[in-house]
């Protein structure tokens, strides 16, 4: 065999398009890509001259498998950007959303786009006949995050009543009874998750890479500071370009990203090394239980991780809601600031990793510049840097195990890229 | 007629009597107004609402209604579908206890409803009368439905402190006797009850104030008069045919039927939902001819339906004045409005004559 | 004989299984019928029922039989989601009807009177059922003239029957289209062009006209220059129907509910409702 | 044979794909129905053999008119869903620029690489069976639609406005709230959720018909917007719309 061509076009079961390029010959590796043929969408073109009030809901558009994550940190860029900082109580109703989407975004993650590769089933509709329970399961877990979020903000594709400074629909209590009722319901389903992806065997390998994530006193989703593992640690979310650098590669048009070295990677697995101590008691079971050690550089462990962070944000969302009942319910009007200019930068922690949105806005509020940085786009580079590593390693396999892992590989960082607007390949003459 | 007297602090309790042998409808507070639905708690009772964003009598005649229950694969397993509770509104005001007649003759009239007639059956109906008008839009001081004479089982008259109760029907004294204990031990009238009433509506004859021109008698063939004039052509340019006013209506009962069918292809229903004669497709037949195509037509049409057909076809008004329509309306539509244009156009002709 | 019944019952539609099914034209179909324990359906001329197939809703369709036919007959022709899904349904296969509703023809006015029939398009349908009252009681009645216009040649309805009646002594029958072919060696245009033929005696002719929305004005107005006096013009009219009950709104021409109140009218009643014609 | 459905995402954020998985509850029993065939954000397999494709997403670059073009030589019945497909939706805001300075902002000097168009709904590529609106699609519309395909009966746009369904969900009206709202002329079937979440109704199931888009503009006025204020309203989602031309 003298060369190998591997061109998976389309990668299936992640949600956007993306092509694997793999050449090599002799055994020596000369490139290396992941294609990224998603349609460009021009979100920050598209957000100039919109008022900075409509930003979340647009930006919810850019993905709807992340809405909640995109409205979350739109919110966020839009009140730095205004100077307002939201009641307590909005906070941490939106931590409860944000749990909610963590929960069905991760469940529909290891349920449906991972585990048919383990247990070697072609995708979830065999699955559906062979492993019947299962994916009934799944599917109830998958709706409690959605269901929380209907109940909540609306619906969980593009959260309708998350709006700056408050909600335009505040939860009643009766709402949270209903979800509270839904979660502790869901407990069995939960622990069986935990059980079975404990017996998966995951994929050998290891290469160590910097994680970049936000920090804070309890496990940061919502609020923190911008932490690298190699140990820079932001004060201030708006200067996130101190440590976090776009730049243009030579070999495409894709706009990958460094850090402190030249790859890093964001998601489950990178919030675990960052900051696993601050979980769930019952989380932190869960990682003694599947003997996780951290750090961990083996990229196929970010399923795990995200059943961790899953078992995280179930009790989590259980805990704030107990509180929230015990406090009451204020209605909060939230139209009661002022339009100013300035810029802001949000930064949050969604299902597949930091997430930045960075706006400008002029004295009427009204977008003049715009910028979102995408996990899937921090992970990019540190995807090509696994591949490259890893295909020597399996090049003894046949050429449809070798495809297998590849996309395995990829797939385990549950890329999402549809919104990574991006990342497209260009043949350059 | 029984009388008694509520002390406004007493209402919670007589609430939580009643909450555990009914289920009851009530006004309670949405955001920055009011919905008359199922009461699960006495305090969210708000007596003291203006009105209701949707009238009491839909409970009778709900939305998306179902009316039978089919299988596809067997018309033998046809079923109507009929929904008999026993329940009581409470806090009706007088326009839509008169509402409530109206639709009770309109369902009752042959071939009868029998799906309202089932939510209808039994229910007791809790009058509160108004002293003063719930906001600036209603016409109910000029159409007298301000206040009702029958339609109601038990009629709450405020006071300062508190409520008396009129008990009238034979549905109003089982009601007082099955909650004996707590009328009898809490309560008692003891003034004259004609004095009361007096004094009551000289209060009301102070607060609600007339707002058309004309006598309602004559709106009929004021309206009659407008039918190719120009002002539906003015409204039918504003009107952005959302539907708005119908649904609101607490007389409007006109409706849709549709099909929904299970999952399994099998089963399902037919169920009804309420329609507006606002909207474009309203008037339409098979041919694709549309009897009502111009959105001027249309909002004729609703207004005759009200204050010419159905006098003309029913002996009475098919709107209470309630103000609903009036209220909701994004355009700036009033019933008010229209009906003083009908009788300017109506005096400026006969000058002419 | 068979015991006569009505199915009102409110919304609650009976069995009727299909016995025969003739294709008229490309878009009509003509459904026979049989009830329950074969009873038989009673029913005035021009009164209609409410067919419905489950999943595809419902809609009001004239019986097209006569109402001392052994057999119930319906015309249906293809236009929307319910009489789609009835025009593939097969003989054996059943769908719900309800009904008859609306007031039906008022015979009693006919009686001893000379008879001048217009249909256009599918308005023969429900005037057939009249059509064919008037032959089997052919006795009580003078004169009978019938006029009938179709688009176009094949869109003709009933055709077997046509014949007959072309050849028969018991009517005069007038046929046009709007539009001819080859073959057609008939009159052609609007079917007010056929009154050319017809000279009735005013005082002693009832007129009855059923057809499409935009047929009526044209047609009275013929009548009406043949002296016919205004109390003496009927006329069948569609609305769009919800219910058939009088309640759903749908049908209402200004004041009046078709579907109770009609659907046939006198051209008193209608000739001063603006939304009638 | 089960009838054979494909879906197929084009520019879009993929939440109308996403709709359809989160049908959870009917999920299995529409599995037994259809048979899915193409789903990439569910399945590997990939067919060149379907009955009904969905198509979700606005046409965007020459690729995408091909290939949508290519799903309506191979399905008896495509059906447009959500508004980017149906309407342009969120995308169409792209077109308010010019196309080189689109692609400038974004990529920089590399942005002439890149294959884009002015953003065009699917039914100005191909015709299509059905448009499935929403921002997202409702959950029970799909299903309703999908029953509908499966039984065999035609499918019709809901004729009445998101304020008829807001009214009969009860709610309060955002004008009483001094707010605004295009729900009078925005064509009804997603049980107005966004009312009902407090939100204004921006017009994602696009104008209904006939929609008195000049009655509109006047109670926009009316309600103090400003004339730029009312042209961003109207182009949120019908930016395809030529705002311009439809008012005065
Ligand atoms: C008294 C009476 C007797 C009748 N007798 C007969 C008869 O003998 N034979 C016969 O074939 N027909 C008859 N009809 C007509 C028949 O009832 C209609 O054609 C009926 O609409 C067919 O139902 P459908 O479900 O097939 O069509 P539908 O699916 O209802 O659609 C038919 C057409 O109606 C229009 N339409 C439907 N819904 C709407 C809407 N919401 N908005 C706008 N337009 C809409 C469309 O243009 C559509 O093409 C009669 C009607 C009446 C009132
Ligand atoms: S027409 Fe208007 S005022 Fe009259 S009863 Fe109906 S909603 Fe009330
Ligand atoms: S909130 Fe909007 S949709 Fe609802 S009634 Fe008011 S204008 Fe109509
Ligand atoms: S209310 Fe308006 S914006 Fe919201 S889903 Fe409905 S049509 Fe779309």
């Amino acid at each position: 065999m003298k060369k190998l061509d591997i061109n998976v076009h389309h990668i299936t079961r992640v949600e956007g398009h993306g092509n694997v390029v793999v050449n090599y010959e002799k055994g020596v590796v000369e490139d290396f890509r992941l294609e990224i043929v998603e349609s460009p969408r021009f979100f920050e073109v598209m957000l100039r001259g919109r008022h900075i009030t409509e930003a979340p809901q647009i930006t919810s558009r850019i993905c709807g498998i992340c809405a909640v994550g995109h409205t979350t940190t739109s919110l966020r860029a839009s009140e730095n950007a205004l100077g307002i900082t939201p009641s307590e109580q909005t906070q941490e109703i939106r931590k409860i959303i944000l749990d909610a989407e963590f929960i069905q975004s991760h469940v529909l993650h290891v349920y449906f786009l991972v585990l048919p590769d383990f247990l070697n089933v072609g995708s979830v509709l065999p699955l559906a006949e062979t492993h019947p329970e299962e994916v009934k399961r799944a599917l109830r877990l998958k709706k409690l995050g959605n269901d929380l979020c209907e109940v909540l903000v609306g619906r969980h594709v593009h959260p309708i009543s998350m709006a700056v400074n408050g909600f335009t629909k505040i939860p009643s209590v009766k709402d949270f009874q209903v979800v509270l009722k839904m979660l502790k319901d869901s407990e069995e389903d939960i622990k069986k998750m935990i059980d079975l992806f404990g017996t998966l065997q995951m994929p050998d390998f290891w290469q160590e890479t910097e994680n970049i994530g936000l920090t804070n006193c309890e496990f940061a989703l919502y609020d923190g500071k911008i932490t690298s593992s190699l140990g820079k640690k932001l004060e201030k979310t708006s200067d996130y370009l101190d440590l976090i650098h776009e730049r243009v590669v030579s070999h495409s048009s894709a706009k990958h990203v460094k850090g402190e070295g030249e790859t890093y990677s964001v998601g489950a697995l990178a919030r675990l090394n960052l900051s696993a101590e601050k979980l769930h008691e019952k989380a932190k079971e869960v990682l003694k239980k599947y003997k996780l050690s951290l750090p961990n550089f083996n990229p196929y462990n970010n399923n795990l991780a995200q059943v961790v962070e899953t078992v995280h944000c179930f009790y989590d969302s259980i805990e704030r809601i107990e509180n929230i009942l015990k406090k009451g319910i204020r209605q909060e009007n939230h139209l009661g600031y002022k339009i100013k200019a300035g810029r802001g930068v949000g930064a949050v922690e969604v299902p597949r990793g930091i997430l930045f949105h960075d706006y400008e806005i002029d004295k009427n509020g009204i977008i003049v510049k715009a910028n979102c940085i995408i996990p899937t786009g921090q992970n990019l580079a540190n995807i090509e840097k696994n591949m490259k590593k890893l295909v020597p390693e399996i090049l003894g396999k046949s050429k449809e195990e070798i495809t297998h892992d590849l996309e395995m590989l990829v797939r385990s960082y549950d890329p999402c890229i549809s919104c990574s607007a991006h990342f497209l390949d260009v043949e350059f003459k | 007629m029984e009388l008694y007297f509520l002390p406004k602090s007493k209402i919670n309790l007589l609430m939580e009597e009643i909450l555990g042998e009914f289920t009851v409808f009530g006004p309670k507070q949405k955001d920055i107004q009011f919905v008359f639905e199922e009461i699960s708690h006495p305090e969210e009772l708000r007596l003291d609402y203006n009105t209701s964003i949707l009238p009491p009598v839909k409970t009778f005649f709900p939305n998306n209604e179902k009316l039978i229950a089919f299988n596809l694969n067997n018309i033998d397993k046809t079923e109507i579908v009929t929904n008999e509770n026993r329940k009581i509104l409470f806090g009706v005001h007088p326009c839509d206890i008169n509402a409530i007649k109206m639709m009770d003759e309109i369902f009752a009239k042959p071939p009868q409803d029998e799906h309202y007639l089932a939510r209808r059956k039994e229910t007791i109906i809790i009058g509160l009368n108004c002293k003063k008008p719930c906001g600036e839009k209603t016409l109910c001081y000029d159409k007298g439905t301000y206040k009702a004479d029958s339609g109601f089982d038990l009629m709450f008259w405020e006071t300062h402190d508190g409520y008396v109760v009129q008990v009238v029907s034979n549905l109003g004294k089982y009601f007082t006797a099955k909650f004996s204990y707590f009328f009898n031990f809490f309560t008692e009238f003891t003034e004259n009850f004609y004095d009361f009433v007096d004094n009551f509506q000289s209060e009301q004859e102070q607060n609600f104030t007339k707002k058309l021109t004309h006598n309602i008698f004559e709106l009929p063939e004021a309206l009659r008069e407008t039918y190719d004039s120009e002002l539906w052509h003015e409204i039918g340019a504003k009107c952005l045919s959302c539907g708005s006013c119908n649904i609101v209506c607490p007389t409007c009962y006109c409706f849709d039927v549709h099909d929904v069918v299970d999952l399994d292809l099998e089963g399902g229903h037919r169920c009804r939902n309420w329609d507006s004669c606002q909207n474009i497709g309203f008037a339409c037949v098979g041919s694709g001819e549309n009897f009502r195509e111009k959105s001027s037509q249309r909002n004729r049409h609703r207004v005759f339906k009200k204050e010419v057909y159905l006098p003309q076809n029913q002996g009475f008004s098919g709107c209470v004045g309630c103000g609903r329509c009036n209220n909701v309306c994004i355009a700036g539509i009033s019933l008010i409005e229209i009906y003083n244009r009908a009788f300017e156009l109506q005096k400026n002709q006969e000058e002419q004559k | 004989m068979n015991d006569f019944v009505k199915f009102e019952m409110g919304f609650l539609p009976v069995e009727a299984k299909i016995t025969k099914i003739i294709q008229t034209t490309a878009y009509e179909k003509i459904f026979t019928l049989k009830l329950p324990e074969n009873k038989r359906l009673k029913y005035l001329p021009c009164q209609f029922v409410m067919v419905s197939v489950f999943g595809f809703g419902e809609a009001p369709i004239s019986i097209c039989s006569g109402p001392d036919d052994q057999e119930l007959e319906l015309c249906v022709r293809r236009v929307g989601t319910l009489t789609t899904k009835l025009h593939k349904l097969q003989v054996g296969d059943s769908f719900g009807i309800r009904g008859p509703y609306g007031n039906g023809f008022p015979t009693e006015v006919l009686q001893g009177k000379d008879l001048l029939f217009v249909a256009g398009g599918l308005g023969l349908a429900p005037l057939r059922s009249l059509i064919r009252y008037v032959f089997k009681h052919r006795e009580n009645f003078g004169r009978f003239t019938l006029l009938y216009g179709a688009k176009k040649t094949q869109d003709r309805l009933f055709v077997d029957e046509i014949e007959l009646w072309e050849n028969s002594n018991e009517v005069d029958f007038y046929q046009t289209v709007d539009v001819s072919d080859e073959k057609w060696e008939g009159n052609v245009g609007l079917i007010t062009s056929l009154f050319k033929f017809v000279e009735p005696k005013p005082e002693k002719t009832i007129g009855v006209i059923v057809g499409p929305p935009v047929m009526y004005k044209f047609v009275i107005r013929e009548m009406l220059k043949k002296q016919i006096p205004v109390p003496q013009i009927f006329m069948s009219l569609e609305r769009r129907m919800r219910c058939g009950l009088g309640k759903c709104g749908h049908c209402q021409m200004n004041g009046i509910y078709v579907c109770q109140e009609g659907p046939v009218f006198n051209y008193n009643e209608v000739k001063d409702l603006k939304e009638a014609l | 044979m089960k009838p054979k459905l494909a879906m197929f995402s084009f520019t879009s954020c993929e939440g109308c794909q996403l709709q359809i998985l989160n049908l959870e509850k009917e999920l299995l029993e529409i599995l037994n129905a259809v048979e899915i065939v193409n789903f990439r954000e569910a399945i590997d397999q990939k067919s060149q053999d379907y009955d009904v494709a969905f198509v979700e997403g606005s046409i965007t670059t020459q690729k995408e008119i091909e290939e949508v073009k290519d799903i309506r030589q191979k399905a008896k019945a495509v059906v447009a869903i959500g508004s980017c497909a149906c309407i342009g939706g969120i995308n169409a805001m792209k077109n308010f620029f010019p196309i080189d300075f689109v692609k400038k902002q974004v990529y920089g000097e590399m942005g002439k690489y890149f294959d884009t168009l002015p953003v065009q709904k699917v039914s100005d590529v191909i015709p299509v069976e059905y448009e499935m609106h929403g921002c997202p699609i409702s959950k029970k519309e799909f299903l309703s639609v999908t029953k509908n395909l499966l039984l065999g009966v035609p499918l019709k746009q809901p004729h009445y406005s998101v304020c008829t369904e807001c009214k009969m969900a009860g709610n309060v009206c955002l004008y009483d709230k001094g707010e605004t709202c295009l729900g009078a002329i925005t064509r009804g079937g997603c049980e107005a959720v966004c009312p009902t979440f407090g939100d204004s109704c921006h017009g994602c199931r696009g104008l209904g018909e006939e929609a008195n888009i000049q009655g509109m503009v006047e109670v926009l006025r009316a309600n103090g917007l400003t004339e730029a204020e009312i042209k961003n309203k109207f182009s949120y989602f019908n930016g395809l719309m030529n705002f311009s031309e439809v008012t005065k």
